[in-house]
């Protein structure tokens, strides 16, 4: 096997499995294989995507960011908050939302770097501050009623076979493709991979650590920050408790798409095909209709083992033997 | 680092932010330190802070061994709501309290064998192999309940979270006494070297002859069972199993301990005492919480602050400006600076 | 032969009084040391005599205590490695610091990859790192992740990066550990052009041989203090010697002479028939007896380390059958091994070897617990009595048991290995280049032990790139060309010219193409 | 159409005892009528919810039930329902909207009057002076907004009444004991309280167990009243440890079934809002309340 198809083997296996998933599904339901089920899963999980591919960057980095589903609420309140009661246009009320909150992530990033305190804790930290934050400004749910709000809603980019793109779908592909071009084809991403590798070699190597560490989770910030403007867009509202537990679904999908949680491996495609993975068993799920609250839960966790043990099964037949980097 | 440093010295950090979060409690409401004889069972604010703070103290303890792999246990409050839903739905069938007993803590068992095999046979992350348990086993514990809140009457069994030993609350008792045992099994054996060896290099560990497989799997099925008492004593204490609810987020509260009372999440050397301690910060913290009686939209701001400044008196890089005996174990750097930042973060 | 650029008034680099201190131990005190404009300076000393502390202390990795460092004439202070580079100054360190998930050429190009239009040009760094490796006569796929690829391979690869980013000056921290000749005399060819072209560069080894074949001058550091400079050609070898070691070295070791026919009438300790496994090594016979040393010789990449791998269960055979004491045995991990009394000092010692952050103590006697098993402790007290006996024997220079082995310098973490295994008494011991970093005066003593224990009946199965070394104590040397066991040379018949010989017979460009395995070991 | 009617339900979860209960109903009165109730189960989460809204539009239901989890955040997706035509019933929470054509009709309690019912008996029964501890849910739930909006409406006109302590218990009883616990330790050993108000009945359970324990009696010493109407509280009024609960039933889906064959036999619009009751139960009754429940959950 070529050098090339071994590296891209995670990702070439998870996009299998996605697609042997939908065709599942699709035998078994119908108005399952219709564009409008791919449109909705494009759409629903839009913010999902997009926190994703900033955890992506963190993970690959080393670290890891639990701040992220309470940046979500935490923005759509503050949206909310400047755009309903202190009368702001929209438009620099996302330009506050996202400096807000990258510089949230950067401020962690600067604390886990100065103080080297493990970024689990400090993100854990950071969750808390975020969600408290949210919480002073309003604990009610606030209605956004500018009419910007109904036209980017409105907006979507269709196509003549039915597809319909809209305004999150298209951010959340738009943002999957600058970050591939950031991690393979930009200074910033070799060193985030350096990073995640062996902080030390790659420190002795000459990698900033310090701008790096300080940048990822910024960025991670900053795409938490633009998932909470998609999930205002998404709900028309700000929410503190909103994106509850988004944390553990964007890291189960960085790892589904192939990303080691210890660093270093892994494509910010696998991300988005491991989104749309869990996305598609939400689906299923949906249209199975008739599991109870508690038969759901163990679909989920049996399907995330059923996928797991899929990859691990296929890598295993296509590369001989355990493809992945060792562990250690 | 492990320098030879004396005991008591090195753990001055989670000590003194404990002795810190209780006199600050005390200023806060002056009665806190107050302790009288109710029932034949001790009474008073500091006593809640150890009963309450027990089943996160048992889940502390199971996790610093899993977290001293490198690893991590996410389901530990979904193992907690099986065994409370096990306890509480055998009893109200009328099953005697032994056979209840043995049925909770060998379904944490089997939850924790699960994860082990999970992580040391299938290889598989230990924060998505647990990921999985911790939400199927929400649904399994659900399941039995059928989605209900199962109460029961059963003074036997309630004698667990609420009934006391030598005026000590039950809780407070199983903790100490789990507490001992784990740290007799790690440490009168040669368990905890290979524990801590394991996590480090498990390469290494394995080339030397460690049976690493095993090891993990042990630390997940004792991890399993701590989870399974805090699943007791939370049911026995609310004479019921609220599976929805039982333990839900308390293993991020655990690794917190853990992590509070200096095991670096990267694995290698752990205390369990100290996790333990790490447990009782948070629980002061949160009863300090709930006597001041700041509005709760408040809690979790004022709860990262203290945590935040709990773990800078420990950050590495805060040692360098502060006295301190040599040795002292700084949490939250991983590794001993071989290769000391540079750039910006010297003084 | 030197500079043919006007040499400027201030040396290349002058190191004046620097003095670095970690917890407990004075790794620096008040080392000078000049460097001039194209010069090759061997900077000597036993291992923990403070060498690798000075070339990080330099760069900036490690903050100094005290001193000045001036580079031709202006002071520096680099505060990280990044700003040492921008001074033109390039470092292999001592361990092989490059990043495993990454592929060769982002490696070889990583904070300085070619841009264009404000991206990477993956293309033109493809195509410029196969030019910085030709020289080394290295035909790699430069896209494969460098953890692919054998400890000696990577090695190349970080002194050709370190070689492509030093304008100035060059430091190469023990490059030579886990080269074998030919690549050795590749790197000189490689440094001898850099020095004419005025490049000053520091070069720490433990191989005297190649002190005296390139090097111009020596500086000697003894416990963090400096001993003296030298011009190399002043200085006869037993004096430096001495000068590093303080004494003189005892007399070299004689080898055993056992005759070959007594001991080929042993019955084998152990057997292998037919052993070998898919896309690794070669189905292989191979008989060790107790009391002698085999040794496998071969090139980079020729399967030496695998076999030993599966000797020691480190990797499962899928082939064959292995027999110790004549009754068939299991080899399905380490463990295994262990409970039949081998022993394996692995080749990658940081990854496989030490475990970082455990005590020397709890290093040494972990092969031992683990064997045991871990109902049965060993009391704290033996455990002391163990490592403290290890340390003595081995010289083994740390501060005390307690130390975490990560912090003793890479030879004194060899040293810990070994003693490992020796504590456990083994029946095989299986050593992946053992001598790796290991100072003149331990590699005597070394080999000293080894040949005592081999009288006392153990055998020994090595791995060397050292030809002299396998020659100087082994009987019998089996060497592999192509991960297959090609040839076996016993008794009389070893000699370096021999091994050679069997070596290159057939093997047209012996280090041109080391594809990488897909395998990857766990 | 002799066609079975399909149904999506967007439930919210099971995070309490009555959910689940809201669910099984939703279930039994389904099968009552003979329609096919598909149920998605959004484990309390907004984004679960909108997808499960989203999937059912295109799997083709005939109508779409939503618990909503939160007030807001409607509108796009009950948008895409409306043009696909299919009719909307809001269970048991209303939501805010610019736009009431997007759903066809709500059948829900009054959080808010929930509230008021329960802080006008303390009223009554207190004679209007009373210091009450407050056992808030969740925060930021619309249940426990209103709730408290409700109760506060009441302690304002009532001057002698004052809320002393107030504390999120997460609509748990663990949290309730815990939470209670303080109050007493903070409140002079309980006997500054007077009443505790819980925002939901186990929050209730757990406290009076944390009064028990404090050597004091739950119902005399300190009155205890709540909101939901599980067995539970029922048995323990029965027993004399709790006062008063506000019913909320959890047989919503019921009347939004009778609303919508309605709707699709003669196309008639049932009215925009379905209230249901907030029937006040007290110990009188409890024992033949708890009998009649205690299978129903
Ligand atoms: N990061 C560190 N922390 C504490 N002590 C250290 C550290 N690094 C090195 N030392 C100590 O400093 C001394 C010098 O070590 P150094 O690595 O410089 O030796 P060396 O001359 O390179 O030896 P070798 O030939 O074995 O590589 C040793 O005693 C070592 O234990
Ligand atoms: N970690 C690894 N993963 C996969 N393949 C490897 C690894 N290390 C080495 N190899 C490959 O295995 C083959 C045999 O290498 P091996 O290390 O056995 O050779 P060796 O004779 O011991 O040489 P060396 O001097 O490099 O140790 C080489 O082609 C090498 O590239
Ligand atoms: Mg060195
Ligand atoms: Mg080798």
């Amino acid at each position: 096997m070529t050098g090339a198809l071994q590296r891209f083997l995670p990702l070439v296996v998870t996009t299998a499995v996605l697609v042997v998933g939908f065709l599942i599904c699709a035998a078994q339901f119908p108005n399952f294989a219709s564009w409008r089920v791919v449109a909705n899963l494009l759409t629903d999980n839009a913010f999902l995507g997009i926190t994703a591919v900033g955890m992506t960057f963190v993970i690959l980095s080393g670290g890891i960011d639990l701040s992220v589903g309470a940046v979500i609420g935490f923005t759509t309140v503050l949206l909310a908050v400047l755009i309903e009661q202190g009368g702001w246009h929209p438009v620099p009320a996302f330009a506050v939302a996202l400096i807000a909150a990258g510089g949230f992530g950067a401020a962690m990033g600067g604390v886990i770097h100065v103080f080297q305190m493990p970024p689990f804790i400090v993100t854990l930290a950071g969750m808390f501050i975020a969600r408290g934050l949210g919480f002073v400004l309003t604990t009610d749910s606030v209605p956004i009623n500018h009419p910007l709000y109904g036209e980017l809603n409105d907006m979507a980019l269709r196509f003549d076979f039915g597809l319909k793109l809209t305004l999150p779908a298209l951010l959340m592909l738009g943002v999957v493709v600058a970050a591939v071009v950031l991690a393979h084809w930009t200074r910033f991403g070799a060193n985030l991979y350096a990073l995640g590798g062996n902080r030390q070699s790659a420190e002795l190597m000459g990698v900033p650590v310090a701008r790096t560490t300080v940048a990822v989770y910024g960025l991670s910030g900053l795409l938490a920050g633009l998932a909470g403007i998609v999930f205002s867009l998404y709900t028309g509202a700000g929410y503190s408790l909103a994106a509850t537990g988004v944390e553990l679904d964007t890291i189960t999908a960085v790892v589904i798409g192939g990303t080691q949680l210890t660093g270093g491996y892994g494509y910010v495609v696998g991300t988005f095909v491991g989104v749309l993975i869990q996305g598609l068993i939400q689906t299923y799920i949906t249209f199975d209709g008739s599991l109870s609250s508690w038969w759901t839960k163990i679909a989920i966790g049996v399907l995330l083992f059923v996928f797991i043990l899929l990859q691990k099964g296929l890598l295993v037949v296509w590369a001989g033997r355990g493809g992945e980097p060792a562990e250690a | 680092m492990t320098l030879s440093a004396p005991g008591p010295a090195r753990n001055l950090p989670q000590y003194g932010a404990l002795i810190a979060v209780l006199l600050a409690n005390w200023l806060l409401f002056p009665d806190f330190f107050a302790i009288r004889l109710q029932d034949g069972r001790l009474f008073g604010s500091l006593i809640d802070v150890l009963n309450r703070g027990a089943p996160v103290a048992l889940l502390a303890v199971g996790m610093t061994m899993v977290i001293a792999t490198r690893g991590v246990d996410l389901s530990v409050g979904a193992v907690m709501a099986i065994s409370g839903a096990i306890a509480a739905t055998m009893t109200g069938a009328g099953w005697s309290l032994p056979a209840v007993l043995a049925a909770s803590l060998a379904a944490g068992l089997l939850c924790g064998l699960w994860n082990g095999v999970l992580v040391a046979v299938l290889r598989i992350q230990p924060i998505i192999a647990t990921l999985i348990l911790m939400v199927a086993g929400r649904g399994i514990a659900q399941l039995v309940t059928e989605g209900q809140i199962v109460t029961f009457t059963s003074p036997a069994l309630a004698f667990i979270g609420s009934g006391s030993f030598l005026t000590v609350p039950m809780p407070v008792v199983l903790t100490i006494v789990l507490l001992a045992v784990t740290a007799l099994l790690v440490r009168a054996t040669a368990l905890g070297l290979m524990i801590e060896a394991v996590g480090i290099n498990r390469l290494s560990s394995a080339g030397a002859g460690v049976n690493t497989p095993v090891v993990l799997v042990a630390v997940y099925v004792w991890c399993g069972l701590c989870a399974a008492v805090a699943g007791l004593i939370v049911t026995a204490d609310i004479r019921g199993a609220d599976a929805n609810n039982a333990g839900l987020w308390l293993e991020l509260d655990a690794i917190l301990a853990v992590v509070v009372g200096g095991t670096s999440l990267l694995g290698g050397r752990f205390g369990l005492v100290l996790s333990v301690v790490g447990a009782l910060i948070i629980q002061s913290m949160n009863t300090g919480i709930l006597l001041s009686g700041f509005k709760p939209e408040f809690n979790l701001i004022v709860k990262a602050g203290v945590l935040l400044v709990v773990l800078l008196l420990q950050s590495p890089t805060l040692t360098l400006f502060l006295p301190r005996p040599r040795g002292a174990r700084p949490i939250g750097t991983v590794k001993p600076p071989v290769a000391p930042t540079s750039g910006g973060a010297k003084p | 032969m030197t500079a043919s650029t006007a040499p400027p008034s201030a040396p290349l680099l002058a190191i004046r009084g620097l003095s670095k201190a970690f917890l407990g131990v004075q790794a620096l005190d008040g080392v000078d040391f000049t460097l001039r404009h194209g010069e090759i300076h061997a900077l000597l000393g036993e291992n923990g005599a403070g060498k690798s502390t000075l070339i990080k202390t330099l760069t900036g990795v490690y903050q100094r205590d005290g001193g000045t460092v001036a580079l031709e004439g202006r002071e520096i202070a680099p505060r990280g490695v990044e700003e040492a580079q921008r001074l033109h100054i390039g470092t292999v360190y001592q361990e092989v610091n490059l990043l495993p998930n990454l592929s060769v050429a982002e490696n070889l190009f990583l904070g300085r990859q070619p841009m264009r239009w404000g991206l990477v040009d993956r293309g033109a760094m493809r195509r410029r790192a196969r030019a910085v490796l030709q020289p080394y006569g290295l035909s790699v796929d430069v896209t494969a992740p460098l953890g692919r690829f054998s400890v000696a391979t990577q090695q190349i690869i970080a002194i050709a990066r370190a070689v492509d980013m030093s304008a100035k000056v060059l430091i190469l921290d023990e490059p030579t550990a886990s080269l074998d000749a030919q690549e050795v005399a590749v790197l000189f060819k490689v440094m001898r052009t850099l020095r004419s072209r005025g490049i000053g560069i520091v070069f720490v080894t433990h191989f005297l041989d190649q002190v005296y074949e390139v090097c111009d001058s020596i500086t000697v550091l003894r416990n963090g203090r400096l001993v003296g400079e030298r011009r190399t050609a002043d200085l006869p070898r037993l004096d430096l010697v001495a000068m590093m070691l303080g004494r003189e070295l005892e007399a070299a070791a004689h080898r055993i002479d056992l005759g070959p026919a007594e001991l080929d009438s042993r019955p084998p300790l152990a057997s292998f028939k037919g052993f070998g496994k898919a896309r690794s090594v070669e189905p292989f016979d191979l008989d060790i007896r107790p009391g002698e040393v085999v040794a496998l010789a071969g090139l980079l990449g020729s399967g030496r380390t695998e076999t030993v791998r599966l000797v020691f269960g480190m990797d499962r055979a899928d082939k064959g059958e292995a027999t110790v004491d004549g009754r068939p045995a299991r080899l399905r991990g380490p463990r295994d091994a262990v409970r039949l009394g081998f022993g394996f000092c692995p080749e990658d010692r940081k990854k496989e070897g030490i475990v970082g952050e455990l005590s020397v103590r709890e290093n040494i006697i972990l092969a031992l617990q683990a064997r045991q098993g871990w109902l049965k402790p060993i009391p704290r007290r033996r455990q002391e009595e163990i490592a403290d006996r290890f340390i003595r024997l081995l010289d083994i220079r740390t501060p005390d048991a307690e130390r975490p082995i990560q912090l003793l310098s890479g030879g004194n973490q060899q040293k810990a290995l070994l003693a490992r295994w020796l504590a456990t008494e083994p029946r095989l011991l299986i050593l992946d280049e053992p001598t790796r970093g290991i100072d003149v005066g331990a590699h005597a003593e070394i080999i000293r032990l080894i040949e005592r224990l081999c009288a006392d009946g153990m055998a020994l199965l090595v791995v060397s790139s050292e030809l002299e070394e396998i020659v100087a104590y082994s009987r019998r040397v089996v060497v592999l060309r192509d991960r297959r066991h090609v040839a076996e040379l016993r008794g009389g018949e070893v000699s370096v010219e021999r091994i050679v010989a069997a070596i290159a017979s057939e093997t047209p460009n012996p280090i041109a193409s080391e594809t990488p395995n897909i395998e990857v070991r766990q | 159409a002799d066609k079975k009617l399909v149904v999506g339900f967007s439930q919210i979860g099971s995070e309490s005892g009555w959910r689940a209960a809201e669910t099984k109903t939703a279930k039994a009165e389904a099968d009552k009528r003979g329609i096919d109730l598909k149920i998605s189960d959004a484990q309390q989460k907004q984004e679960n919810q909108i997808k499960a809204v989203r999937s059912f539009v295109a799997q083709g239901v005939d109508a779409i039930f939503i618990a909503p989890v939160v007030a807001t955040g409607w509108d796009s997706v009950l948008k895409e329902a409306k043009e696909a035509k299919i009719p909307v019933v809001l269970l048991d929470r209303q939501i805010e909207t610019k736009d009431p054509s997007l759903y066809m009709t709500a059948v829900t309690s009054d959080t808010v009057h929930e509230g008021r019912v329960a802080g006008e008996w303390l009223a009554k029964q207190t004679g209007g002076k009373c210091a009450v501890v407050e056992l808030q849910g969740t925060v930021g739930s619309s249940p426990a907004i209103n709730r408290k909006k409700g109760f506060d409406e009441i302690v304002a006109k009532n001057p002698g009444m004052k809320i002393v302590r107030t504390q999120s218990g997460d609509f748990t009883r663990a949290k309730g004991k815990e939470v209670m616990e303080s109050f007493i330790k903070a409140e002079n050993g309980g006997k500054g309280i007077c009443a505790v108000y819980a925002h939901n009945d186990d929050m209730a359970v757990g406290a009076i167990q944390a009064i028990k324990e404090a050597g004091l009696k739950p119902g005399k010493d300190i009155l205890v009243v709540s909101i939901d109407g599980v067995p539970d509280i029922f048995k323990a009024m029965s027993e004399g440890e709790a006062n008063a609960t506000v019913e909320l039933t959890p047989n919503m889906a019921g009347p939004a079934y009778d609303a919508l064959i309605a709707f699709k036999k003669d196309g008639k619009a049932p009215p925009k809002w379905i209230q249901t009751e907030s029937a006040l139960f007290t110990p009188d009754t409890a024992k033949a309340e708890y009998e009649r429940r205690k299978d129903a959950y």
